[in-house]
């Protein structure tokens, strides 16, 4: 497989410092997609490292990087589907905030995963809203004034008015996402779970696409039906290799399990949380160096084996 | 017929996966979480239900995983699996679409609807407890044609005859709201004391089976409401040793969830 | 690649004629896609020899295929956004049954292509309705009464209030589509153009996939992002190579773009056009007579040659 | 610079795909068919838009044909390509979700506000001629920020006071109804006979420049409407013998749409 080896000739690609300085402002509307998979963690920490403030974060999933970005002052306002830490636990910081307004309150926008889904579609797809049958009998409408409800046109099933929620586009400043690769203009290629990364980026003002590694447009081209953001969506290409630890990139590294797990313990006492972002955040310059100081023991812990896809066949034209 | 093991020998994972996995006879597809729902889907694929099929939240369908996966999203789901679906797909054609037979569900309080809270214990604006939410819990519910509740602790505060907050509404509270749900709502809450079932809209759920050694008034204690008790309870077999065989040695011999 | 020989242990693997017989009956709904790539062609030849009657056919692109069962009697009513025959030309048959009721009228419901999209979006997400920003002082809509407006419940741009046309949703009883593989369960793989299948699919109560090949159960589980529409939602795979002709598929054979050229020339005369259905459709016994018909050599004269994708690396557990 | 060609060597199609390609200095995305359109994006990503991408409307983003592509699907616009989309995607992601700077659109008729039919020729229940329909026009015009209509041919049947059929709105039939369209509408009428524009909302198309040879009162003529005339009409600079050789020898060299 071809590799660029520099980036000279690529307007897009630039550093994770250069990307967060230019495209993430305080008091932004900053979505960071990624379903367990690819979550752009290295550029949640260097949106830390610069003291980004009044942040409205909007994430599906709102685990161990959303709960570092809150503990380091980052975020006034969040908006999810789930406040958790995957199936390991909690998240310490998130409680604080909404529990006890601990060191600060955190306004917090309740939906539901497909509630988010059908933003990000809405946004998108310049939509002024998305139907969906939920929350029909929720409290949730009753804690969140977005959800509303629209009277279809058509008469249902047993002709009948029928009435269905609705939720409002999102449309964030900028969103970034993780991903395997992209060539140098930005065309990003994802496999294994996919998620909501596309529509997230379409939603978007401006998009930070950070990849495991930029590749030769040939690479690309070989297979465009693998590219899910076209160049035409993307604004800045990070390479960051490993940038989406403790999470994962099929086929590049395996998810830090134990990390999910000790960050519930981490997370609980306030003072180890911001000892630990002052080691691994503030304490290191990048992520390549929070890379080399995990150590290559601990890489080779998560290496995974190969199992290639089978090439299919685009044709040319004889 | 194999004998039954005695109980004690039985840890409450495997008594709670045995169950839910007799109770997917002939179901196609399922909509799990990772845990006693894979524990219970894979047992079925063994016995009652060869077809099943899992589809996952992260939208995974018709995986083969080399291990057992430790979440939803685990690599090992991905590599080797029949189709990956975006969200979008996933939420909207396969769920939403009403591709679901039955969906697994958990919660931190249920009512005698099977409405669930996963969101707040307390109020919602200044919580006691903040929990992690809905997740897709609210589009499990509403387009599944039917939901499985597995909960470990059966007591007063999970099985509560008040909700602190209805995160993911039965078709009952829908119905109310003039929306009309696809499927029958929460149809089996299986627990460490027994079986409730529910029937559908209008039904609430109803003691049908307790397990070995647990008396009727035992469950009525441990719940929160007015518990309905079917007129002919049953005793829920226990697993057969050929169940605790395929769990310990084929589905799980790692015990990851057996623990 | 391995394939699989035979299909006797695959009970969704039918022939063609079985699977129209099973699955489409006189005054169905029926939905064939496939955006000039991957045109079901042969299926639309079988359903015109089992003599299939009162039909509706919903396709964006009423091309060849549709101008064909129009002539052959199958179809009352169409509902479509494109009714030509690509760039080469008129629909003969489409064109006098419109213009003329020659030989019988054709109701026509008429929609943009985003608007069909809308309609199986909404179809197969089970939605009332679908927004789309499209119609706004078109003349469709008063000859369309199903393009419809729902107010917005939030405010517009500017704070005013907001309207939006919808389309209903689309569903078909069965949905037809052409794919280059699938295994013998149905999950079934496409690349090159995706168009609107997968949402096609999931509209209908039935499905049937027409395949250029069936494949063992590890190609397709060794890319699984290249599953366009996974097995839960098909009814038969039907393996019928060649069967999109004159369309094309995608590093199996190219578009007969004479033909399509041709086709004009043959539907405007209806004695020509009945001839060329008694030859080729009634003429033969199945799509692989009437590919025999055409020979090897024509045949030759599409082949394509090969651009391979590189493959990816999905990972294995060490 | 280079001198010009004389006109009579110029097909009409070159003529019009110089004219249009010039209107596409630095733009960057278009939504163009096959044919002119395909020549004059080529043409101006030779000339006067290098970083320009053509986007199709089979979902083909980022093209390198090998060869000519003779539809909007042809399979040498996939190979090689740097994304193909779907249609979910391509109409509802890239067009309406405003990405697309230029359209590309043709018509049977037009009005003087850039309204298009592509619908009938007479009455739409009825019609002399059923003609195509929208295909996605209605959408491109509603979603890119502007609209260039080529036309081959100027006669007072195609530019008409009244279209038979109104399938593809311009932004004030819209506004007329009271929804906000996204962009300007028709900006550029291309013709054998001239150059009309308009400049948005609530603006006619007006004749601005004539090609060598024509008068303005000939295009009137040829108009069915009282044209607008611009106070300064230009006259068209006649193709460069550059941009001659370019669409000749680099962009067409086979005169697959320079018949």
């Amino acid at each position: 497989m071809k590799r660029t080896e520099t980036a000279d000739d690529a307007g897009k690609v630039m550093s994770m410092k250069e990307a967060v300085a230019a495209f993430v402002h305080d008091g932004a509307t900053v979505s960071l997609e990624g379903f367990t998979h690819l979550v752009p963690t290295a550029a949640g920490h260097e949106i830390i490292r610069q003291g980004r403030k009044d942040l409205t974060v909007v994430r599906m999933t709102a685990d161990i990087v959303v709960d570092q970005m809150l503990a380091a002052g980052c975020v006034s306002r969040l908006v999810s589907s789930f406040v958790g830490n995957s199936s390991a636990g909690s998240l310490g910081e998130l409680r604080r905030r909404i529990e006890r307004a601990d060191p600060a309150p955190l306004a917090f926008e309740e939906y539901s995963h497909y509630g988010m889904v059908c933003r990000y579609l809405a946004g998108s797809q310049r939509l002024p809203f998305y139907p969906l049958r939920s929350y029909g009998g929720s409290d949730l409408p009753s804690v969140n004034s977005d959800l509303r409800k629209v009277v279809s046109p058509y008469p249902g099933p047993g002709g009948e008015q029928e009435q269905i929620y609705v939720v409002p586009p999102v449309n964030p400043d900028v969103t970034i996402i993780h991903a395997q690769r992209a060539d140098r203009r930005g065309n990003t290629q994802i496999w294994g779970l996919t998620g909501i990364q596309a529509e997230a980026v379409y939603a978007a003002e401006k998009a930070i696409v950070v990849v495991e590694e930029v590749v030769a447009d040939e690479v690309v081209r070989s297979d465009p039906n693998r590219t899910v953001v076209p160049s035409h969506a993307v604004d800045a290409v990070v390479v960051c290799p490993r940038g989406a630890h403790p999470s994962f990139a099929q086929g590049y590294y395996d998810r830090d399990n134990a990390f999910y797990r000790a960050w519930s313990h981490i997370s609980k006492d306030p003072e180890r949380l911001r000892a630990w972002l002052a080691e691994w955040v503030y304490g290191t310059a990048d992520h390549a160096e929070y890379v080399d100081k995990l150590g290559e023991d601990f890489w080779a812990g998560l290496a995974v084996g190969e199992a290639l896809s089978e090439p299919v066949n685009y044709g040319r034209r004889l | 017929m194999t004998t039954a093991t005695a109980p004690e020998t039985v840890t409450s994972s495997e008594l709670l996966s045995v169950v839910a996995s007799r109770e997917l006879a002939a179901r196609r597809t399922v909509f799990a979480g990772i845990g006693l729902p894979t524990l219970a889907t894979e047992l079925a694929h063994l016995t009652v239900a060869p077809d099943i099929e899992v589809v996952y939240e992260s939208g995974v369908c018709g995986a083969h995983p080399s291990h057992l996966p430790e979440t939803i999203a685990d690599a090992v789901l991905i590599s080797g699996a029949e189709a990956v679906l975006s969200m979008p797909a996933l939420f909207g054609c396969v769920l939403q679409g009403g591709h679901i037979d039955v969906g697994f569900l958990g919660a931190a309080q249920i009512d005698r609807w099977g409405n669930l809270n996963t969101s707040v214990i307390g109020d919602w604006e200044s919580p006691a407890v903040r929990l992690p939410g809905s997740g897709g819990a609210v589009e499990v519910m509403a387009n599944s044609h039917e939901v499985f509740v597995v909960m470990r602790r059966h007591n007063p505060r999970s099985f509560t005859g008040t909700l602190d907050f209805c995160t993911t509404p039965g078709p009952d509270r829908a119905l109310a709201e003039g929306i009309r749900p696809l499927g029958a709502g929460v149809t089996r809450v299986i627990t460490e004391l027994g079986i409730l079932a529910r029937v559908g809209v209008g039904s609430e759920l109803k003691l049908i089976a307790v397990h070995p050694g647990v008396t009727v008034n035992q469950v009525r204690d441990a719940t929160g409401w007015e518990l309905k008790v079917s007129d002919e309870v049953g005793t829920v077999p226990p697993p057969t040793a050929a169940e605790l065989r395929l769990l310990r040695e084929d589905v799980d011999p790692g015990r990851v969830y057996l623990r």
